[in-house]
C-alpha cells in the first residue's frame, strides 16, 4: 500500500493538460456582446492599438472543462484538513458567501454617496465595533486588505505618533521567531528590525528586551500566542518595557484564534492590534487572497487612523468622513475589501458572544490533544510550556536517526492522503512542523491525521524511500524549484 | 450558531486523552491580570436564517448598481461579469485553499496563476507580470518602491491627471519609505511637463487618467527616459483592445486596478492590483511570482518561484511586505480574460468607446452643460462641467434612478460620467432626460 | 502506459470513505435555527412521535468535506465529452443556472395570485410560443417534467381525442427501435403496444406499417431522426398513413437537437409533440433530472391539454386558467418544473432564430465527422444513410474476431480519459454503440476521443486484458450488478 | 450567442474530410416538401448580458417570498434553505452529470442516491425507498399503480382531506390506467369511513391533511387493512421530527412532496416526489433504485438495481415510465436532513407548530375571523373562515406586503395560513394586524 493518496484529481484525457493558450484556435470564442446601439466612434489613431492582443481563443464549454480541471488538481480546506501553522485554515462557513453576494453589496459602487450605502456602512461601523470588543482597543480601521497592509499601517500610525511627540525614533523590536511580514513592513515604515531572542522556554527574553528598550526604540511587535504557540506569561511585564521607554507595543492578531473572549490585546497593553480576518473570522483565503487586515488602535492613537472612516452621525446615520488631519492617509484605493469584511461580519454575529469564546476553547482542545498524539516521535521545541491553538514541533530527532527531514515527512503526509502542516517556519525552530488544526476538526480527523504522521515517522526507519520519493500520488512529484529560478518560465 | 463539532463527549475524551479536567485549565498560562472576567459585550450568536435575514436587510439598504443605472466611474466601473467567471473561480477548491506552499496540492492554482500572469503581459506588451497585488492604488505604491530601488534616486513626479486617492496612497506609504510624491500640472486636464532632474527615480503618468482623457503617454515617458527615469503607467485593462498598450507606449511599469477583469464592484474590494515590468527588474518585483518547472519525473508543474525576494524568505531585505494578495480575484480575472479573448477585448473596448462618445453628444445637448476639457479625447468616461454643484445633482440624479459621481478635485462643479458596455441607448438617452430635468 | 485515466478523484484520506452515517457522532450538528419566540406547543400525544429519527449527526464541515468528496468522484458534462447517444449531453450555459437562480423566480409560491407572478407567466407565454415555433405545434403545455411525463401527456391528449370521436381505440404503433419510455406511456395511457418493424435501412417499413395501420390504432410514436439517428426519409408517407385510418402520429422530441430551424415536426404531419428541455436545450440533467417535457398539438387537439394553462387576457395581463372542460386534466402538482423552463427560456432566446439552426448544423456535422472517424474499426450498423446528429456503430465484428463486447471498450475508454458512448441501445442493434457528441465539442476533442476508441479496438486484439480488466483508473472498478440485485443493500 | 466551438475553418476542414461541400448536403435526407423554407420566427439572438437584464426585469416582476412575507401553504411552504445545500447540490459534477449509466464514473451521485434512500427510510419508518420521483402529486399517481398491482384490486379510495391537485393529477393518470379515484367525505375537515370493500386496491389519506389537520391515520389504515387494501399516506417529511412516521401509523406506502427537504420554491418546481414502501414490495416500486455492491476487487460500490422493473429493459412491462427523474433535488434533500439531523428536525417541526398555533391564536383575535373547524388538531398551517371571500382578502393582505392563500376547494370564504419556522414572532403579528385592517 502505497497510502490513499492525496484527494486531487490525478487523471484526465490528454487534450486536458497544457495552459489555456494550448487549447486556442484562432476565431474561437465565448464572449458574447450587444450589438452596438450607437454610433461607432473610433479612438484617435495616435492612441489606437495596432493587431490584436495575444490573447486565447476558446469556446465558454473549453473554459469551463480547462478550469474545473485546475480546480480539481487543487486541495482546499472543503477538501479536508489543513493544518496550516499561523494560519487558521478553518472551515469556511456557506453562508458567508451567500451574504457576500447579495446584490446590494456585490454591486454597490464604492463611489456612491454615503445615503444611498447605508447597509455597507452600519456594517462597517457593526464590525469595527465588535472587532474593538474583541481586542480591546478605541477604534479600528477596516481599509487593511491583508494582515501585512495592516502592520505597515499600525507602524505607520506609531511612526505618525512619536513624529508628533517630536521624534519619530529609529528601530523596532521584534522576536526572531516573528513572521516574515512584520521584518518587511517595518523596514517600509522606514524603521531598523531589531531583533530579540527567544529564551530557552521559546518565550521573549525579557532581560534581552529590557537592554534593547530604550528612546530609540519605537515600538515592539508582537504575536501572543507567539509563533511558537505559546502564550507570553510575562505579557504585561513586557508592554510595560516598551511603554516605560515611550516605545508602543503592537499586537500581530495572526493568533488571535487562540485567545477570543479569554483575553484581549488591548488588556494586555497592546496600543495597536491587525486583525487577519481570513484566518480568525473564516473568511477564505482564496488561494492565497483576498483577506482582510482591519487595525485596532487605542484611545490616544485614533487620530491617526487612515481615513476615510464610517462615522456615526448625529442623526443616526452613517457617513464616510475625511476631514482627520492628523491621520496617515489612506492605506487602499477605496474602502478596504468590503466583500471579506461581510464574511467577518457574518462569522462573528453567528458566533456572538459565547459563540466565539467557544471558537477559541475548541481550537486550543484541538492543538493540545494533536500535539499529545504526537509527542513521542515530533516532540514540541518547547515542551515545557502547553500550547495554544497551534504548536511546533520538530523532526530534529529524526533527520539525526534517519536523516529524513521535516520536508520528506510533509510529502509523505501528502501520499497518506492529508495536506500537511506547515514546515521549517517558524525559521528559529530546526526542522520545524507548525501545526495548527483548528476548531473546526473532529477529534476522528485529528486522530487519523495523527496516525498519517506516525506512519511517516515509522517508515522513516523501515522503509525511507518511500518519504525520499514522496509525493507519489500527485498531479505532479517533487518540483524543481531551482531551475524555476534558473530558467525563469515565468508567462506561456 | 457554532462550526466546530465538538460535542460534549468529544471534549470530555480528549481532555481525558492530555490529562487535564477542564478546558479552562488549558488558559492556565494567561496571567491572571489580563484575563477577560467577563462575557465579550457582543449579541448572542444567532442562526444561519437569522444573520442572513440580517445582511439582507443591510444589502437591502443600499441602492446599488442593481437598481440604479450606473455611470459612476472614477476607479470602479460596472462592466458586465459573465457568469463563467464565478461559476469557476468560486469553485471551493479555488476559494478555499491557501497560497500555494504545497506545490503538488496547489497545481490548480498555480497554473491559473502562471495564465494569469501570461495574460497580463499579453495585455500590456511587457515582459513579466506578478500573481497580483492588492489593487490599484497599492500597486502603485508597489511600482514606486521598485522604481526607487531600480533607479537608486528617490524623487517620484505625478502627473496631475492621476487619480487622487491614488495619490494619497502613494503619499501614505511615502510617508514611510520617506519620499512625498510631487505633482505637475497637467494643463487642459492632460499632459504636463515633469522636470525630469537625474534625482527623479519615476515619472507616473495615468493614462487614460483620471479625467478619462487620454494622454500623451509616448511623449510623457519618453521625457522621463531622457531624464533617466523609470515611466509608470496606471492603465485600464479593458481599453488595451482598441487602445495602444504600456509596452508599445515605452512605460517600463504598468500597473492597473484589474477590478474591471471579472471582479465584481463590491462596494470597493476586493479588487486586484495588477503589476507587469521589464524581465531585467523582475528580481525587484513585489509578491508572489508563479514560475514553470518540472518535477523529478520530467513532468511540466508550477511553483512559486523567486521566492528570495519575499518577505517569509527575506524578511527586511524582501521587496515588499505583501503576503496575503488577491489571488481569487486574479483566478477571475483570467477566467473573464478567456471568456473576452482578443475580438472580445476589441469589441468591449469599442463599445465603450463608442457609448462613452454618444453619452457625451447627447449630455452635452443638455443646456448649461459642457465638456469639461473641449477636444480632449476620452476612452470610456469624460468630465461633465456643470451649471450646479455635482454633488446636488449627482443626489439628484440618483432620485431619478442614475449613478454618476463627482470629480473629486474639480472645483465641485464637474461630474463624471463613465460609460460601460453595459450600458444601453436608452439609458444614456434616459440619462440625459434625467439631467435635464434636473436642471431645468 | 495504462492510459491517462477517467477524470474523476480517485484518493482521499481514509476517515472520508463510508457513507455520511459513517461520519455520525450523537450530538454533533450542523444545523442552526433561531430561538423559538413564540409559546411552545406540543402536538397532541396519539400523533407524537417517540423517539428520534435515525438520521446522522453531523458538523457543516463534514457535510461540505463529505459531498465535496461525492461530487469529485463523478463525471460531468463539466469534465469531459459526455457522448451519450439519445441524451444530448452538451454543454449547460453558466448564465442559464443564474437566471434561474434570480430570487424572484426562486422564492415564488406556486399558489401566489396571478397579478403577482406576471414576469414568470410571461416567460411561460413566451417560451411556449417560441417551443411552438420551433416545432410547428399550434400551443404548448408546459407541466410535464421530464420526456417520459410528456408521452403520457400526449397520449392521454391522443386517447381523449378518439374518446370524444366516439372511440377511444386499443393499440399504438412503436418502431421496434423506439426508446423504452415509448412503450412504457402507451401501456400507462391504456393502450396496447404494436411494434413496427424497421427495414434494412434501419427506417420504418412502411409496407409493414401499412399493413398495421387500421381503424384500431390509435396513433404511432416516432423519434425522428430515430434512435439510429437516422432521418425517415419516408415521413410524410408515414404520417399520412396514420391519418389515413384516423390516427394521430406523436413525435419523441428526444432528438429535435438534429433538425432545430431545417424542419419541423408540424410540417411533417405530427399531431403531437414532446420535447425533452434537457437535452436540446441544454437544462442540465442533474445527475438523472430535473428535466423538463413540453408537449405542443396541433390545433385540433389543443382543447384536450392539461389545465392549468398560461393565458393572454384581454388587459395584456398573464393569468393561468383552468376551465377547460375538455382537458385531460393535470400532470404535475403545480405549474411543471418551472426552474427548468427558465433555462430553457434562456437557451432558447440566447441562440435565437439563427443559432438554433446551427446548433443543428453542428451537432450534425460532429456526428458525421464522429462516425468518420470510427467507420474502420466501428462501422456504422447502417452506413448506407448518413447519420443526424448522432450515429449507431456496432462492435458486433470486433466481437467475432476477438470477443470483446462493446461493454468492454466502453470501460476500457473510460480508461482512456473519457465518458464513453451509450452501449446496447437500441436494442435492436447488436453491441450497439450509440455516439451523440453534441455541438459542443471541438474537432480536437472529438479526434482525441476517436483515437480513444481506436486505441482500445487495437488493444483488444493486441492486449484484450486491458479490455476485459477495465476500467483500472476510477475510484471502484466494475461492479458486480447481480450480487447487488441479489443481495439488496437499499439503505445502510 | 452560441456555444457550439467551431470556427469556419473547422467546419470547412471538417467538412473536407467527410467530403462534403456544405453542412447543407448533411441535411439531404430531408425531403424537400417539410423542409422549413424560411427562418424561424424567433428573434433573433443575444448576448449573455441581454438574456440577463431580460430575465432579471421579468424576475423583477414578480413578488416573490423575497419581497412579500409568505405564509402562502398547500404544498409548498417557505422553509429555509441552508446555504450548504446548494454549495454542494450545485457543484457542476453532479448537476451536468446524467443518470449514473456508467457506475464507475457516477460514484458519487450513487452514494448520494443511497444516502437518500436511506434517510427516506430513516424518516417515513419504511422499508424501501427509490432514488425520487417527479413530485408529491405524481408520486402518489405511482403509489396508487403500486398498490394496484400489488393487490391486484382496482378502486381507488381517496379522504376528502387529500389535496385537490393530488386528487386532479390522480384522476388524469387514471384514465390511462384505468380507474376513477373515488372520493370519500370528511367530517369537520378530518376523518370519515372508507367503505373498503374486497375490490379496493388502497385509501389514500393526507396527513397533515390539505386542511393542515392531523388524521385519525391509525384508524383509517385500520380500516384499509381490514378491507385488505394497501394504506397510502400522504406526509409531510419536516413534520416528522414530531409526528409519529408512517411505519408507525401503519402506512404500506408514504408518499411526499420533498420541496420542503431544502429545495426552493421554484414557483412550483423542480420538486421532489418521495415514496417508500414495504420491501416485498420492492419489484414494483417505480423509479431508479441504488444498491450497495462489490466490484471486481471486493471494494464496495453503488449501482442501480432491480433495473428490470423500468422501462429501459422491460419497456411495456415496466413499473412505471419514469426515465429522468429528480435526482438534483434528492441530493439536496439528502444535504438538507444532513444538515437537520435528527435533533435539527426535531427542533424545526417544533418551531412550526408552536408558530402556527401563536398565529392561529392572533389571528382568531380578528374580529369575525376564526378557525374553519374548530378544536381540530394541526401542524404547521390551518384554515380561517374569514367574514369576506378569501381571494378578496388574499389580494388586500399582499397590498401590505403578506401573502396567504385561500383553501381552493372551501366555500371562498377559507384562507389557508401556513407559518414555517421561519416565520418571526413580529412577522406574525404583522400579519393580525394587516388581517385587522384589511377586515375592519
Ligand atoms: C504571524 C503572522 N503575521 C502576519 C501575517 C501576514 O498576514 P497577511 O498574509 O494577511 O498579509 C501572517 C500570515 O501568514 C502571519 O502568520
Ligand atoms: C428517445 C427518447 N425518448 C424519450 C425519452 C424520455 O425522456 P425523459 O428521460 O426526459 O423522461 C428519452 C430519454 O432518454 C429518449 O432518449
Amino acid at each position: 500500500m502505497r497510502g490513499s493518496g492525496a484527494p486531487v484529481r490525478t487523471q484526465g484525457p490528454p487534450d486536458g493538460r497544457g495552459t489555456l493558450k494550448d487549447l486556442s484556435r484562432p476565431g474561437r470564442r465565448a464572449y458574447s456582446l450587444p450589438r452596438l446601439d450607437v454610433p461607432e466612434t473610433r479612438l484617435p489613431a495616435e492612441h489606437a492599438r495596432h493587431g490584436s492582443v495575444g490573447l486565447p481563443e476558446v469556446a465558454e464549454r473549453d473554459l469551463v472543462t480547462h478550469y474545473t480541471r485546475l480546480s480539481q488538481l487543487n486541495y482546499g480546506v472543503d477538501t479536508g484538513v489543513y493544518p496550516l501553522g499561523s494560519c487558521s485554515m478553518k472551515y469556511n462557513p456557506k453562508i458567508s458567501e451567500a451574504g457576500a453576494s447579495l446584490p446590494g453589496f456585490q454591486r454597490a459602487h464604492p463611489r456612491q454617496p454615503d445615503h444611498t450605502v447605508q447597509g455597507s456602512l452600519e456594517l462597517m461601523w457593526r464590525l469595527e465595533r465588535a472587532l474593538c470588543e474583541i481586542t480591546g482597543m478605541a477604534r479600528a480601521t477596516l481599509q487593511p486588505p491583508a494582515g501585512a497592509c495592516g502592520e505597515l499601517t499600525g507602524l505607520l500610525i506609531m511612526r505618525a505618533h512619536h513624529t508628533k511627540a517630536g521624534n519619530p525614533r529609529r528601530r523596532v523590536l521584534i522576536p526572531d521567531s516573528a513572521h516574515g511580514t512584520n521584518p518587511a513592513s517595518v523596514r517600509l515604515s522606514g524603521y531598523e528590525v531589531q531583533p530579540v531572542p527567544s529564551d530557552s522556554r521559546g518565550l521573549v527574553d525579557v532581560s534581552a528586551l529590557e537592554k534593547l528598550a530604550n528612546e530609540d526604540v519605537a515600538g515592539l511587535m508582537l504575536t501572543n500566542p507567539n509563533t511558537l504557540g505559546l502564550f507570553e506569561e510575562e505579557i504585561q511585564r513586557i508592554t510595560e518595557v516598551i511603554h516605560g521607554v515611550g516605545g508602543l507595543v503592537y499586537y500581530d492578531g495572526a493568533n488571535l484564534n487562540a485567545i477570543l473572549g479569554r483575553c484581549r490585546p488591548g488588556d494586555m497593553g497592546f496600543d495597536i492590534v491587525h486583525i487577519n480576518t481570513h484566518k480568525t473570522f473564516a473568511t477564505p483565503h482564496g488561494g492565497g487572497g483576498p483577506g482582510a487586515g482591519p487595525v485596532g488602535v487605542s484611545e490616544v492613537l485614533v487620530p491617526f487612523l487612515p481615513a476615510p472612516r464610517v462615522e456615526l452621525r448625529e442623526d443616526g446615520s452613517f457617513g464616510l468622513e475625511t476631514a482627520f488631519p492628523e491621520s496617515i492617509g489612506r492605506m487602499h484605493g477605496f474602502l478596504g475589501n468590503f466583500a471579506i469584511l461581510v464574511r467577518a461580519y457574518a462569522y462573528v454575529f453567528l458566533h456572538g458572544r459565547d459563540g466565539l469564546k467557544e471558537v477559541a476553547d475548541l481550537a486550543v482542545l484541538n492543538a493540545n490533544y494533536l500535539a499529545h498524539l504526537l509527542k513521542d516521535a515530533f516532540p514540541m521545541e518547547h515542551p515545557d510550556m502547553p500550547p495554544m491553538h497551534e504548536f511546533v514541533a520538530t523532526a530534529r530527532a529524526l533527520k539525526e536517526e534517519t536523516g529524513i527531514r521535516a520536508m520528506d515527512v510533509a510529502k509523505r503526509v501528502i501520499d497518506l492522503g492529508y495536506h500537511p502542516s506547515t514546515v521549517y517556519f517558524p525559521l528559529v525552530v530546526e526542522e520545524a512542523l507548525m501545526v495548527e488544526p483548528t476548531e473546526t476538526e473532529t477529534q476522528e480527523v485529528l486522530d487519523a491525521f495523527a496516525e498519517a504522521l506516525l506512519q511517516a515517522h515509522r517508515e522513516a526507519h523501515e522503509d525511507p524511500d518511500l518519504l525520499h520519493e514522496a509525493p507519489v500520488t500527485t498531479p505532479v512529484r517533487r518540483l524543481d524549484e531551482a531551475r524555476a529560478a534558473r530558467h525563469l518560465t515565468l508567462r506561456w | 450558531m457554532r462550526f466546530a463539532p465538538h460535542t460534549d463527549e468529544d471534549v470530555a475524551r480528549m481532555l481525558g486523552a492530555i490529562g487535564r479536567s477542564s478546558v479552562d485549565e488549558l488558559f492556565d498560562q494567561i496571567p491572571a491580570a489580563v484575563r477577560l472576567d467577563r462575557p465579550l459585550d457582543l449579541p448572542e450568536g444567532v442562526s444561519e436564517m437569522e444573520i442572513l435575514a440580517d445582511l439582507t436587510e443591510l444589502a437591502g439598504r443600499n441602492r446599488s448598481a442593481q437598481d440604479l443605472i450606473c455611470f459612476a466611474g472614477g476607479g470602479a466601473y460596472d462592466h458586465y461579469v459573465p457568469a463563467v467567471v464565478w461559476s469557476l473561480a468560486g469553485r471551493s477548491e479555488f476559494y478555499t485553499s491557501y497560497t500555494p506552499y504545497q506545490p503538488e496540492l496547489s497545481q490548480g492554482v498555480l497554473q491559473a496563476l502562471f495564465e494569469y500572469q501570461s495574460m497580463i503581459c499579453e495585455l500590456t506588451g511587457l515582459e513579466v507580470s506578478n500573481a497580483s497585488l492588492y489593487d490599484g492604488a497599492t500597486a502603485l505604491a508597489e511600482a514606486v518602491n521598485l522604481a526607487r530601488s531600480s533607479r537608486g534616486r528617490d524623487r517620484v513626479l505625478v502627473s496631475g491627471g492621476v487619480d487622487p486617492r491614488y495619490v494619497e496612497t502613494l503619499r501614505t506609504y511615502g510617508r514611510g519609505s520617506g519620499y512625498e510624491p510631487e505633482v505637475f500640472e497637467v494643463q487642459g486636464g492632460r499632459g504636463g511637463r515633469p522636470e525630469v532632474g537625474d534625482d527623479v527615480a519615476c515619472v507616473i503618468v495615468q493614462h487614460p487618467n483620471a479625467y478619462g482623457l487620454l494622454e500623451p503617454a509616448r511623449d510623457l515617458f519618453g521625457q522621463a527616459h531622457a531624464g533617466g527615469a523609470r515611466a509608470i503607467q496606471i492603465f485600464d485593462p479593458l481599453s488595451l483592445g482598441v487602445m495602444a498598450p504600456p509596452g508599445d507606449l515605452r512605460a517600463d511599469i504598468a500597473v492597473a486596478e484589474g477590478q474591471v477583469l471579472g471582479n465584481h464592484l463590491n462596494h470597493g474590494g476586493p479588487y486586484l492590483g495588477v503589476i507587469a515590468t521589464r524581465l531585467d527588474d523582475v528580481r525587484r518585483l513585489p509578491g508572489r511570482i508563479v514560475g514553470e518547472t518540472r518535477d523529478v519525473d520530467g513532468r511540466t508543474g508550477y511553483v512559486l518561484t523567486l521566492q528570495a525576494r519575499e518577505q517569509h524568505i527575506r524578511r527586511e531585505k524582501a521587496t515588499s511586505n505583501i503576503c496575503t494578495n488577491q489571488t481569487l480575484m486574479a483566478i477571475a480575472a483570467t477566467v473573464y480574460l478567456g471568456w473576452l479573448g482578443p475580438q472580445g477585448l476589441e469589441e468591449l473596448g469599442r463599445a465603450c468607446a463608442s457609448k462613452a462618445a454618444y453619452a457625451a453628444e447627447r449630455l452635452t445637448e443638455v443646456p448649461g452643460v459642457e465638456l469639461l476639457f473641449d477636444d480632449a479625447p476620452f476612452f470610456k468616461e469624460f468630465p461633465l462641467r456643470l451649471p450646479r454643484p455635482a454633488a446636488e445633482v449627482r443626489d439628484a440624479l440618483v432620485e431619478r434612478g442614475y449613478l454618476a459621481v463627482p470629480l473629486p478635485d474639480a472645483d465641485g462643479h464637474a461630474l463624471l460620467v463613465a460609460v460601460t458596455e453595459r450600458r444601453t441607448r436608452e439609458e444614456i438617452d434616459g440619462l440625459a432626460t434625467a439631467l435635464r430635468a434636473v436642471l431645468a
